[in-house]
C-alpha cells in the first residue's frame, strides 16, 4: 500500500523539478515544459488527497487545471513564437532588454 | 505752556520731516532756516517752561509731566509715551536747545557748499528731536528710545560723507560699538522691571525709597543692573573698552562732532546716570568701577591725545578723557560735579569742534585755493600760524583752551576741581592723583594744538597762504556766543570755598538724594590747597607745551626718539582697535564663514542632500539588482518564498 | 447670507479670482496684473471687517462657522473655521501683503503671468485656510495645499537653482508635514474628534504627548525655520522670485509658529514644558547662528534669508517664554517680521530688477544714484534691526522681556544670549547697507540705475507706515491680542494641573 | 440529479462571455462595424456594471450564495466587480484613442481585455478556491496576451514572456497551496476552511503558497519583479488596465483569503504580510526613484501602492478594509488618468515616454499639463486630492491598530515618492529647451482624463459618497 505521504513526496519532488528546471534550463522551450510538470505535480496531489480523503473535489480541480494548463501552453508557445520571429532566439537569457 | 513740553522735541521732529521729505527741493535757505528756526522754538518754548516751572513750587518739585499714549502696555507692564520736564531734564533741555541751536546757525555756513545740505538738515534735526526725547523721557524705555535714537543720528551724521569708506565704517563702527553698550541697557532694564515692576523713574524711585533699600540690602541684583546700564553709558559715552567709536566718528561733518560727539550725544550716559542716581547710589561697588573706569579712560585717552596730529582727533581724544571725569564725578558720588562738568565741556568743546572746523574750514579753501586735493586739512602738522588771518576764531579757541586746561576763571575750571575734590573729598586719592595727571596732559595736548595750529609760521606754502581767510560771520558769532558761555559757564556752580552761591548744586539738590551714605569731606584748606595744586599742574602742561611746541625746536622729535617705544604705541592709540580686531571683530566673521561654509554648508545641508542622495543610491542599486534576467526573477520569488518560510516555521 | 459666512468669503474670495482669471486671455499680461492687484485690494478691504468687528473685550472665537464635513464611522471631521486674536493679525497681515506683492510683480514678472496670479491667489487661499482652520484635518488639508502654489512659484518663476530650491522645499516641509499627519491621526484616534476646541480639552497622557508634541514641533520647527531644519530657506528665498520670498516670508514662515502657538503647544502642555528648554536653545541658536551666518553672506537675499532665521529665533523664544510679554511679542514679532522682511525682500527685488545680480559686491555708493531707495532701505533695515520706534524694537523688546521674565531657570541666560543678537543683527545689516549703500563712489554702471518709480513708492508706503505704526503705537495690535494670550496661557496652566513636573525640572 | 442552473446568478460572466465571442467573430466582419468594437465592448460591461448596481440595492446587507460559494455576491464583492468593469470600460476608452491612430482595427483586443475581466469577476464574486483558480488563470492568460498584444515590438514580447514564466511559476505555487489546504481541510471552500480545526504544518504551507500566488498578481515585492517588465512592454492602455484591475481584485483576494479562510492564522500572515508590505513599499519607491521612463516610474509607483494596500490588509480590521477599498477607488481614477495621460504621448505606435520628453510641454498642452499634474500630485497624496484621502485612511487603520512602524516605513515611502512623481511636474513646467514633439490628442481620452481629475478632486474634498460604500461592504466582509 502507498501511503499518502509517498504521493505527496513524489508530488513535492516533481514540483521542485519543474521549478529548479525553470532556473536553470536556458531554452525557453524546456522552461514551458518544467511549467507543465510543476502543474502536473500538483494534478497529483490533489488526485492523491482527493483520493485519500474521499472527497471529489480534488479530482474535479485536475480536470480544470489540464485545461489551464492547455490554455497556458498555447498562449506560452504563441509568445515564443512571437519572440523568435522578433529576435530569432528563444534563450532566455537573451531575454534582458527591459530592465532597471 | 506746561502742557506743551512735548513740542519740545516735535518742533525738531517737524523740522525734519520738512526738510526730509521736501528739503531736496527747498533752497538751502530756507532748509537752513526750518533746520535752526525749530531748534530755536524748542529753545524757546524749553525757557518758558523752564521759568513757569521754577515759578511753581509744586511743578519744580516734581517736574512737568506729558502723558501722550501708553505706548507698550500689556500684563501688568506698562510704558507711557510721557516727557518729564523736571529740574535736571529741564536744565539738560535747555543746555542742549541752545547749544544744538548755535551749532544748527554755525552749519549753515560750514555746510554751505555741501551736496546732502538738506540731507545734513534733516539728520540734525532729526538727532536733536531723538536727544531730546532722551533728556526728558519719563521712563528708561523712552529714554532708550531716545538713546539709540542718537545713537541712529550719529551714524547718519558720521557717515554723511557716505561714498567714502572711511566715513560709512567709522559709521558702522559707531553704531555697532554702542550697540554693544545698549544690550547691556536693555538687560539692565529688564532688572529694574523686574525688581520694580516699572522703567519709570518716579516709580522706581519711589519703590527704591518705599521699600527704604539701603546699600546693604541690595548688594547684587542691583548692582548688576547698575552694571549693566553702566555698559550701556561706556558704549554712548566712549568709556574704555568701548570708546573706540569716538575718534573715528571724526569722519563726519565738524559741526557734528561738536553737537554730538562732544556736546550732548555722548554725555547722555552720564545723563543718565545721574537721572538714576537714587539706584547707584545702592550699588556701591558699581560706583567704585565707574569711578575707576572714569579715571583711567580719563588718563588713557589723554595719553594718546597727545600725540595726535589730527586737529579733530586730538580733540576727540580730549572728549573722551573729559567724559572719563565725568565718569569719575559719578562714581565717587558726585553726581552733580558730574552733571556740571556736562554743561561746562558742552561749551568748550563745542567751542573747540567748532573753532576747528572753523580751521578746517579756512584749510579747506587755502588747498582749494592752490588746487590742492589730496592734503589732509585736519592736520595740525600742516598749520601754524593761523592767528594772523583767523584771530576771532583764535580767540574763541584760546578760551575755550583755557577753559578746558582748568584756568581760573573759565568754566572748566570750576567743574573739574569740583570733580577732582570730590574725588579726594571721597577718599579715592589714587584716583585724585590720576585726574590730576590727567589734567596736566589736559593742558598739555591743548595747547599743542594752540601753539601748533595758531601760533608760530605757518608750515604750507604761500598759494595755500593766500587762501586763508577768517570763517564767515554766521560761523563766528556761534563761537562767540559760546566763548561767552565757555567763560560764564562755570560760575554757575562756585565751589563752597569761594562763599559765592552754587546755583546749580542748590537748584539740583532735591534731585539728588543721598540715600547711599556718601560721605566727603569737609576740609576746607585742603580744597584749596588741591585747587591751588590743579591750576599749577594747568600751567605745567602749558608750559612744558610752551617749550616744547612754543618756538621752533627739534625737541619734539627728540623726544619722540628717545621714548620711541612710548611714542609708537601712543600714536597707534595703544593697537586698541588692532586688537578688537583681532580679538572679536575678525573672530567673528570667521565663525560666521565657519557656520555658513561648514555647518551650514557641509554639515546640515550635507545632511539633507546625504539623506537624498543615499535615496537615490539605495534606488540605484536596486536598479541594478532588476536586470532583466527571467532567472533572477524566479530567484527573487523563491528567496522571498524563503523569508516566508523562515517567518512561518 | 455673507453675514454669516463671512470669514469664509475671506477665505475663499481669492479662488473668485483665480475662476475669473482662468477666463482671462494670456496675452492680456497688463489687464492680469492689473486685475490682480484691484482684487486684492478689494480682498483686503473685505477683510479689514474682521478687524473692525473683532470684539477684542473677551476671549472668544469669532467668525466662526461650522457644519459637517466629512462624516463617516472612521473619520468624523467638520468645517470649522474662525479667529482669534492671534490669527487676527496674521490673517490681515496676508491680505495685506497680497495687493502690495502683487504690485511689486507688476514688473518683476514677465513669463507666464495669468498661471502666476492663479498661483499667488490659491498661495492664498492655502495660507488663509489654515490660519483659520479649528479641525485639524481641514488645517492639515489647507497646510499642504499651500505647498503646490509655492512650489510652482519657486520652481517656475525661481533664478537658476529654481528646480533644486523648490522640491528640497517641498519635500523638506513634506517631511515635517508627513509626521504631523501621523500626529494628527493619533490624536483622532485617541479623543475621537478632529476638532481643535474638544481636542484642547482632552487630557493626553504625559508619554502620548511626548510623541504627539515631537511630530507636531518637527513639522512647525522645519516651516519656522528652527536650526537645524534652516537650510531649505535660503535656497527656496534666494531662487524664489520677489514676490514669492515677500509671501514666504511674510507669512508662510508664520504659519510654523502659529502652528506651535496653536496646536503644538496648548495641546500638549506637558511635554512642551518639557521640550520648552531645548526648543528655547535652538531659537536662540537659531538668533545667533542665523546671524553670523547672515554677515558673511554674499548674496543679499540670502543674507535677508539667513536673517528670517534669527528673527523667527526671536519669535520662538517669546512663545516659549511663556510670559504674557514673550507671546505679545512673539505675535507681534512674526507680524513685524512679516511686513519688515517682506519689504526688504522687495527692495532687494527693486534693484534685482534692475541690475540683475544680487552679489553686494556688485553695489557700493548707489545711495547716491537711488537716494529715495536708500531712504526706504534704510527705514526697513531699521526696522528689522530693531531700533526703537520702528516695529522690530517693541518686537525685540518683548520677547526679551518676556524670556528674562519667564521662569524657566537661567532664564537670564537665555536673555543675554537672545539680546546679544541685537548686537549681530545690527552688524549683518548695516555692514549689507554700508556695502551697497555707501562706500565708494558708485561704478559707472550703476550710475545708471534707476531710483524709485511711484509705483514702486506706493507699495513701499504702506509697509513703511506699518513699520512706525507698530513701533509708535503698538497697543493697538497688543490690545486685540491680550484675551487671547492671556486664554492660552491659562490653558497651559489649567492643563498641567495634577501633572508632576516640579520635580522634572522645567518649570519652577 | 437534476440540476438546476440559476441564470441569474451567472448572469455577468454569460454576458462577458457572450461578449467575447461575438468580439471575437468580430474581426471577420468589414472595418466599417469594426470600429464599434470598442463600444460593444463597452456595451457589454456597462450591461454588467448595471446589473452589478441593480444587485447592490438587493443585496446591501445580505449576500447571494449559489452552489456553496461557487458564486456569491456580497456588497464587498460588488463594489469590487464595480472598481473592476469602471476600470474596464475606462481602459477601453484608452484602447480607443490609443489604437485608433494605427491602420488595423481591434475587435480582438477587446475581446481579449473582456475575458481577462471575466476572470476578475469569476474571481471576485466566489468564495471557492477551486473558482478563484480558474478565475485567475482566466485573467492572467488572457493578459499575457494583451501585454505582447503590439507583437511586432520586442519590448511588448519581452514583457509578455517574463510575465508569463514568472506568472505560470506563480500559478505553480497558487494551484500547490490550494492542493495542500485541500489536503489538509478536505475543502476549497473559504468557509468551510476557517471552520476545520487547523494549525499543522501542512495547513501553514497551504497558506504560504497561497499568499505568494496572491502576492505575486498583487505585484507585492519579492514577487515584484514582473512588474516594471511586463507595465513597460505592455501598450499603455494595457499597463493602465494591468496596474489597476488585477491588482486591486489580488489585494482583495487576499483581503478575503486572509481574513475569511484564515482569520486564526492571523499572528503568522501578519508577520509576514508586515515584511511582505514594507519591502513592498520601500522597493517600489526606491525603484521609482531612479527610472527615466515615466511608464516605468509609475510601475514601480504602483508596486509602491500595492505595499500601501497590504500594509491596510495588515491592520486587519473594518476600517483597514473600508481603507482599501477606498485607496482602490481613488487608485482607479489616478490611474487611468496617470496612464491615461501617458497614454496620449505617443507618435506612432511609440509610446515610450521619458523625463526629458516631458520638457515644457506643460505650456504646450496646459489642460494636459494641468491634469498630469493633478495626477501626480494625487498619487504624491498631497491633500485635496483623492490619494491624500487614501493615504489618510490607510495611515489611519494603521495607527489604530497601533502599527506604528508600517506607518512610519509608508510615510517615508510617501515622501521619497514625492520626489519622484513632481519630477514629472519639474519637467513639465520648469525645464528649458522644451521638447518639440507634437502630439494629436484624442478627445475621448481627454474626456475621461477630465472627469478623472474632476473625480480626483471631488472626491479628495468629498470623499464620502465613495467612503459610506467602501464602509458598507467592509462591513459586510466580516
Amino acid at each position: 500500500m502507498v501511503a499518502m505521504v509517498d504521493y505527496a513526496i513524489l508530488s513535492a519532488v516533481l514540483f521542485t523539478i519543474g521549478i529548479v528546471g525553470i532556473l536553470i534550463r536556458r531554452n525557453i522551450i524546456t522552461i514551458l515544459m518544467c511549467i507543465e510538470l510543476i502543474l502536473n505535480s500538483v494534478n497529483l496531489l490533489f488526485v492523491a488527497f482527493s483520493r485519500f480523503m474521499g472527497n471529489v473535489d480534488g479530482q474535479i480541480f485536475v480536470f480544470f487545471i489540464f485545461a489551464v494548463a492547455a490554455a497556458e501552453a498555447a498562449v506560452g508557445l504563441a509568445l515564443v513564437v512571437a519572440y523568435f520571429k522578433l529576435r530569432e532566439t528563444i534563450e532566455v537569457d537573451e531575454i534582458k532588454l527591459l530592465k532597471g | 505752556m506746561t502742557g506743551y513740553v512735548w513740542l519740545i522735541p516735535v518742533f525738531p521732529l517737524i523740522g525734519f520731516l520738512i526738510n526730509g521729505l521736501f528739503g531736496r527741493k527747498l533752497p538751502k535757505k530756507v532748509v537752513g532756516i526750518v533746520g535752526s528756526g525749530a531748534i530755536l522754538l524748542s529753545f524757546l518754548l524749553a525757557c518758558v517752561i523752564f521759568f513757569q516751572m521754577n515759578g511753581n513750587p509744586e511743578l519744580s518739585e516734581h517736574g512737568v509731566k506729558n502723558i501722550l499714549f501708553p505706548w507698550i502696555s500689556y500684563g501688568d507692564f506698562n510704558v507711557n509715551f510721557a516727557y518729564l520736564f523736571d529740574r535736571l531734564s529741564g536744565s539738560m533741555t535747555l543746555m542742549v536747545a541752545g547749544v544744538s541751536f548755535l551749532i544748527h546757525v554755525y552749519s549753515i555756513g560750514y555746510m554751505a557748499e555741501e551736496e546732502g545740505y538738506w540731507r545734513y538738515f534733516a539728520y540734525l534735526n532729526l538727532f536733536v528731536f531723538m536727544m531730546l526725547t532722551l533728556v526728558l523721557a519719563d521712563n528708561l524705555l523712552l529714554m532708550f528710545v531716545g538713546w539709540e535714537g542718537v545713537g541712529l543720528c550719529s551714524y547718519l551724521l558720521i557717515g554723511f560723507y557716505y561714498t567714502t569708506k572711511v566715513a560709512s565704517d567709522a559709521g558702522k563702527k559707531a553704531f555697532i560699538v554702542n550697540r554693544v553698550g545698549d544690550f547691556g541697557f536693555i538687560l539692565g532694564m529688564f532688572l529694574i522691571v523686574t525688581l520694580f515692576g516699572s522703567l519709570e523713574f518716579e516709580k522706581i524711585r519711589e519703590g527704591i525709597i518705599s521699600a527704604g533699600l539701603t546699600p546693604e540690602h541690595t548688594f547684587g541684583v542691583i548692582t548688576l543692573a547698575t552694571i549693566l546700564l553702566f555698559v550701556g553709558a561706556t558704549g554712548k559715552s566712549a568709556q574704555i573698552p568701548l570708546y573706540v567709536w569716538l575718534p573715528d566718528a571724526m569722519a563726519g561733518p565738524t559741526p557734528v562732532s561738536a553737537l554730538i560727539h562732544a556736546a550732548t550725544m555722548v554725555t547722555s550716559g552720564v545723563y543718565m546716570i545721574v537721572k538714576l542716581n537714587f539706584l547707584f547710589q545702592l550699588a556701591p561697588i558699581t560706583l567704585l568701577t565707574i569711578a575707576w573706569v572714569g579715571g583711567l579712560t580719563a588718563l588713557f585717552a589723554a595719553t594718546i591725545g597727545t600725540v595726535q596730529n589730527d586737529i579733530k582727533k586730538v580733540l576727540a581724544y580730549s572728549t573722551v578723557s573729559q567724559l572719563g571725569y565725568m565718569f569719575l564725578a559719578l562714581g565717587v558720588g558726585a553726581f552733580i560735579a558730574g552733571f556740571f562738568h556736562i554743561l561746562t565741556h558742552a561749551f568748550f568743546k563745542a567751542l573747540l569742534f567748532l573753532g576747528s572746523g572753523s580751521v578746517i574750514h579756512a584749510m579747506h579753501h587755502a588747498y582749494h585755493h592752490a588746487g590742492i586735493h589730496d592734503k589732509d586739512p585736519q592736520d595740525i602738522r600742516n598749520m601754524g600760524g593761523l592767528k594772523k588771518y583767523m584771530p576771532k576764531t583764535y580767540w574763541t579757541f584760546l578760551i575755550a583752551t583755557l577753559a578746558i586746561a582748568g584756568f581760573p576763571p573759565f568754566a572748566g575750571f570750576f567743574s573739574k576741581d569740583e570733580i577732582l575734590w570730590k574725588a579726594f573729598a571721597s577718599n579715592h586719592k589714587i584716583l585724585w592723583a590720576i585726574g590730576a595727571f590727567a589734567a596736566v596732559l589736559t593742558s598739555f595736548y591743548m595747547f599743542r594744538l594752540v601753539y601748533l595750529t595758531f601760533l608760530g609760521d605757518f608750515r604750507g606754502c604761500k598759494e595755500e597762504e593766500e587762501g586763508l581767510h577768517e570763517s564767515p560771520s554766521v560761523m563766528t558769532v556761534p563761537l562767540m556766543a559760546l566763548a561767552f558761555l565757555s567763560v560764564v559757564g562755570g560760575w554757575m556752580g562756585f565751589p563752597h570755598i569761594f562763599h559765592l552761591p552754587n546755583l546749580l548744586e542748590h537748584y539740583l539738590e532735591p534731585m539728588v538724594e543721598n540715600i547711599g551714605n556718601i560721605h566727603f569731606m569737609h576740609n576746607v584748606s585742603m580744597e584749596w590747597t588741591l585747587m591751588f595744586v590743579s591750576v599749577g599742574l594747568a600751567i605745567v602742561g602749558w608750559l612744558f607745551a610752551k617749550f616744547l611746541y612754543g618756538r621752533k625746536t627739534d625737541a619734539p622729535s627728540k623726544l619722540a626718539n628717545t621714548f620711541n617705544y612710548f611714542y609708537t604705541i601712543l600714536l597707534n592709540k595703544y593697537y586698541v582697535d588692532e586688537i578688537y580686531f583681532a580679538l572679536i571683530v575678525n573672530p567673528v566673521k570667521k565663525i560666521g564663514e565657519f557656520c555658513w561654509l561648514f555647518i551650514d554648508t557641509v554639515i546640515i545641508d550635507g545632511a539633507v542632500n546625504l539623506s537624498a542622495s543615499l535615496a537615490r543610491c539605495v534606488g540605484k542599486i536596486y536598479s541594478l539588482y532588476q536586470n532583466g534576467a527571467v532567472k533572477v526573477y524566479a530567484l527573487t520569488m523563491l528567496g522571498g518564498i524563503l523569508i516566508l518560510f523562515w517567518i512561518f516555521f | 447670507m455673507f453675514e454669516n459666512h463671512f470669514l469664509s468669503l475671506i477665505t475663499f474670495f481669492p479662488l473668485v479670482a483665480v475662476v475669473i482669471l482662468l477666463f482671462f486671455p494670456s496675452k492680456q499680461e497688463k489687464g492680469i496684473k492689473i486685475f490682480g492687484i484691484v482684487f486684492s485690494l478689494i480682498h483686503f478691504l473685505i477683510s479689514l471687517k474682521l478687524l473692525l468687528n473683532f470684539d477684542y473685550s473677551v476671549y472668544k472665537l469669532q467668525f466662526v462657522e461650522k457644519t459637517k464635513w466629512i462624516a463617516t464611522n472612521f473619520l468624523n471631521s467638520s468645517y470649522f473655521i474662525g479667529i482669534d486674536g492671534i490669527s487676527l493679525f496674521i490673517v490681515l497681515l496676508t491680505t495685506f501683503l497680497m495687493p502690495i506683492i502683487f504690485l511689486s510683480t507688476y514688473s518683476g514678472i514677465t513669463k507666464k503671468v495669468k498661471s502666476f496670479y492663479i498661483h499667488m491667489f490659491l498661495l492664498e487661499v492655502g495660507i488663509l485656510g489654515s490660519l483659520v482652520s479649528l479641525d485639524l484635518f481641514l488645517f492639515y488639508v489647507f497646510w499642504e495645499v499651500m505647498l503646490i502654489p509655492m512650489y510652482f512659484i519657486i520652481g517656475v518663476w525661481g533664478g537658476e537653482r529654481r528646480i533644486y530650491a523648490a522640491i528640497k522645499f517641498f519635500i523638506y516641509t513634506m517631511a515635517g508635514s508627513l509626521l504631523m499627519l501621523l500626529g494628527i491621526i493619533y490624536i483622532y484616534k485617541l479623543t475621537g474628534t478632529f476638532d481643535l476646541i474638544k481636542v484642547y480639552s482632552y487630557k493626553f497622557t504625559l508619554k502620548e504627548q511626548l510623541y504627539l508634541f515631537a511630530a507636531f514641533a518637527i513639522a512647525f520647527a522645519i516651516k519656522v525655520p528652527v536650526f537645524p531644519f534652516h537650510t531649505w530657506l535660503p535656497d527656496a528665498h534666494t531662487e524664489a522670485p520677489t514676490a514669492g520670498s515677500v509671501i514666504l516670508a511674510g507669512v508662510l514662515l508664520k504659519l510654523g509658529t502659529y502652528g506651535f502657538l496653536r496646536f503644538a503647544m496648548p495641546l500638549f502642555p506637558d511635554a512642551m514644558i518639557k521640550f520648552a528648554p531645548y526648543i528655547i536653545v535652538l531659537a536662540i541658536i537659531g538668533i545667533i547662528y542665523g546671524a553670523l551666518v547672515a554677515m558673511v553672506q554674499k548674496d543679499i537675499k540670502k543674507l535677508v534669508a539667513y536673517s528670517s532665521v534669527s528673527h523667527l529665533g526671536y519669535v520662538m523664544l517669546g512663545l516659549f517664554a511663556l510670559t504674557v510679554y514673550g507671546m505679545q511679542g512673539g505675535i507681534l514679532q512674526m507680524i513685524n517680521h512679516g511686513i519688515s522682511t517682506g519689504a526688504l525682500f522687495l527692495l532687494v527685488g527693486i534693484v534685482y530688477e534692475r541690475k540683475h545680480t544680487r552679489l553686494i559686491s556688485e553695489y557700493g555708493g548707489i545711495a547716491k544714484v537711488m537716494p529715495v531707495y536708500a531712504v526706504f532701505f534704510m527705514i526697513v533695515t531699521l526696522s528689522s534691526i530693531g531700533l526703537p520706534l520702528t516695529n522690530g524694537f517693541v518686537g525685540e523688546f518683548s520677547i526679551l522681556l518676556g524670556t528674562f521674565k519667564s521662569s524657566w531657570q537661567h532664564a537670564w541666560v537665555y536673555t543675554a544670549f537672545a539680546a546679544s543678537g541685537v548686537i549681530l543683527g545690527a552688524v549683518y545689516m548695516l555692514w549689507m547697507y554700508q556695502r551697497v549703500f555707501f562706500n565708494t563712489e558708485p561704478s559707472e554702471e550703476n550710475k545708471k540705475l534707476e531710483d524709485l518709480k511711484p509705483r514702486e513708492i506706493a507699495y513701499l508706503i504702506p509697509l513703511v507706515i506699518m513699520i512706525f505704526w507698530i513701533g509708535i503705537y503698538p497697543n493697538f495690535f497688543f490690545k486685540r491680542m491680550q484675551k487671547s494670550v492671556d486664554y492660552y496661557l491659562n490653558m497651559f496652566k489649567a492643563k498641567q494641573v495634577g501633572m508632576v513636573i516640579d520635580s522634572e525640572g522645567g518649570k519652577k | 440529479m437534476n440540476i438546476s442552473i440559476n441564470y441569474f446568478m451567472l448572469m455577468p460572466f454569460l454576458i462577458l462571455t457572450g461578449g467575447v465571442i461575438i468580439l471575437s467573430f468580430m474581426g471577420v466582419l468589414k472595418d466599417k462595424v469594426k470600429n464599434y468594437a470598442g463600444v460593444m465592448a463597452s456595451l457589454f460591461l456597462f450591461a454588467d456594471l448595471y446589473y452589478f448596481v441593480k444587485l447592490l440595492s438587493q443585496v446591501t446587507y445580505r449576500s447571494l450564495d449559489y452552489m456553496n460559494g461557487m458564486v456569491y455576491y456580497n456588497a464587498f464583492n460588488i463594489y469590487i466587480s464595480i472598481l473592476v468593469l469602471v476600470c474596464g470600460i475606462a481602459s477601453f476608452v484608452l484602447a480607443e484613442g490609443f489604437f485608433n491612430s494605427e491602420e488595423f482595427k481591434h475587435p480582438e483586443f477587446y475581446a481579449i481585455v473582456l475575458a481577462s475581466i471575466t476572470g476578475l469577476l469569476v474571481m471576485i464574486n466566489t468564495n471557492n478556491l477551486i473558482n478563484l483558480f480558474i478565475g485567475l488563470e482566466l485573467t492572467s492568460i488572457p493578459l499575457y496576451a494583451t501585454v505582447a498584444y503590439l507583437r511586432y515590438k520586442e519590448a511588448s514580447v519581452e514583457g509578455a514572456l517574463k510575465y508569463f514564466i514568472l506568472g505560470s511559476i506563480a500559478s505553480g505555487f497558487f494551484l500547490f497551496g490550494i492542493a495542500v489546504v485541500y489536503g489538509a481541510t478536505g475543502s476549497v471552500v473559504f468557509k468551510d476552511i476557517m471552520v476545520v480545526k487547523k494549525g499543522d504544518e501542512l495547513f501553514k504551507l497551504g497558506l504560504l503558497f497561497l499568499m505568494v500566488g496572491i502576492g505575486f498578481k498583487a505585484s507585492a515585492a519579492p514577487f515584484h519583479m514582473w512588474t516594471p517588465d511586463a507595465y513597460e512592454g505592455a501598450p499603455t492602455p494595457v499597463t493602465a488596465f494591468m496596474s489597476i484591475a488585477p491588482k486591486a481584485v489580488a489585494i482583495v483576494i487576499l483581503v478575503k483569503v486572509l481574513y475569511i479562510a484564515f482569520p486564526d492564522m492571523f499572528a503568522l500572515w501578519e508577520k509576514g504580510l508586515f515584511v511582505i508590505a514594507i519591502l513592498t513599499v520601500l522597493i517600489g519607491n526606491f525603484g521609482a526613484l531612479v527610472q527615466n521612463s515615466v511608464k516605468r516610474m509609475l510601475a514601480y509607483s504602483s508596486i509602491a501602492h500595492a505595499g500601501y494596500l497590504l500594509m491596510a490588509i495588515v491592520a486587519f480590521s473594518i476600517e483597514g478594509i473600508s481603507s482599501i477599498l477606498f485607496y482602490l477607488a481613488g487608485y482607479l481614477l489616478i490611474n487611468i488618468g496617470a496612464f491615461g495621460s501617458l497614454s496620449l504621448l505617443k507618435i506612432g505606435d511609440n509610446d515610450y515616454v521619458e523625463y526629458n520628453h516631458l520638457r515644457g510641454i506643460g505650456y504646450k498642452y496646459p489642460l494636459f499639463g494641468i491634469l498630469l499634474s493633478i495626477f501626480m500630485f494625487s498619487l504624491a497624496g498631497i491633500p485635496a486630492t483623492i490619494g491624500f484621502v487614501g493615504k489618510f485612511y490607510v495611515f489611519k487603520s494603521l495607527i489604530v491598530k497601533e502599527q506604528y512602524v508600517l506607518a512610519l516605513v509608508g510615510i517615508l515611502g510617501s515622501l521619497v515618492s514625492v520626489y519622484y512623481y513632481l519630477k514629472v511636474v519639474v519637467f513639465m513646467y520648469m525645464k528649458e529647451n522644451p521638447e518639440e514633439r507634437e502630439f494629436n490628442f484624442s478627445f475621448l481620452t481627454l474626456a475621461l482624463l477630465v472627469l478623472c481629475a474632476v473625480g480626483v478632486i471631488y472626491f479628495g474634498i468629498f470623499p464620502q459618497g465613495i467612503n459610506k460604500f467602501a464602509i458598507l461592504a467592509a462591513k459586510v466582509l466580516i
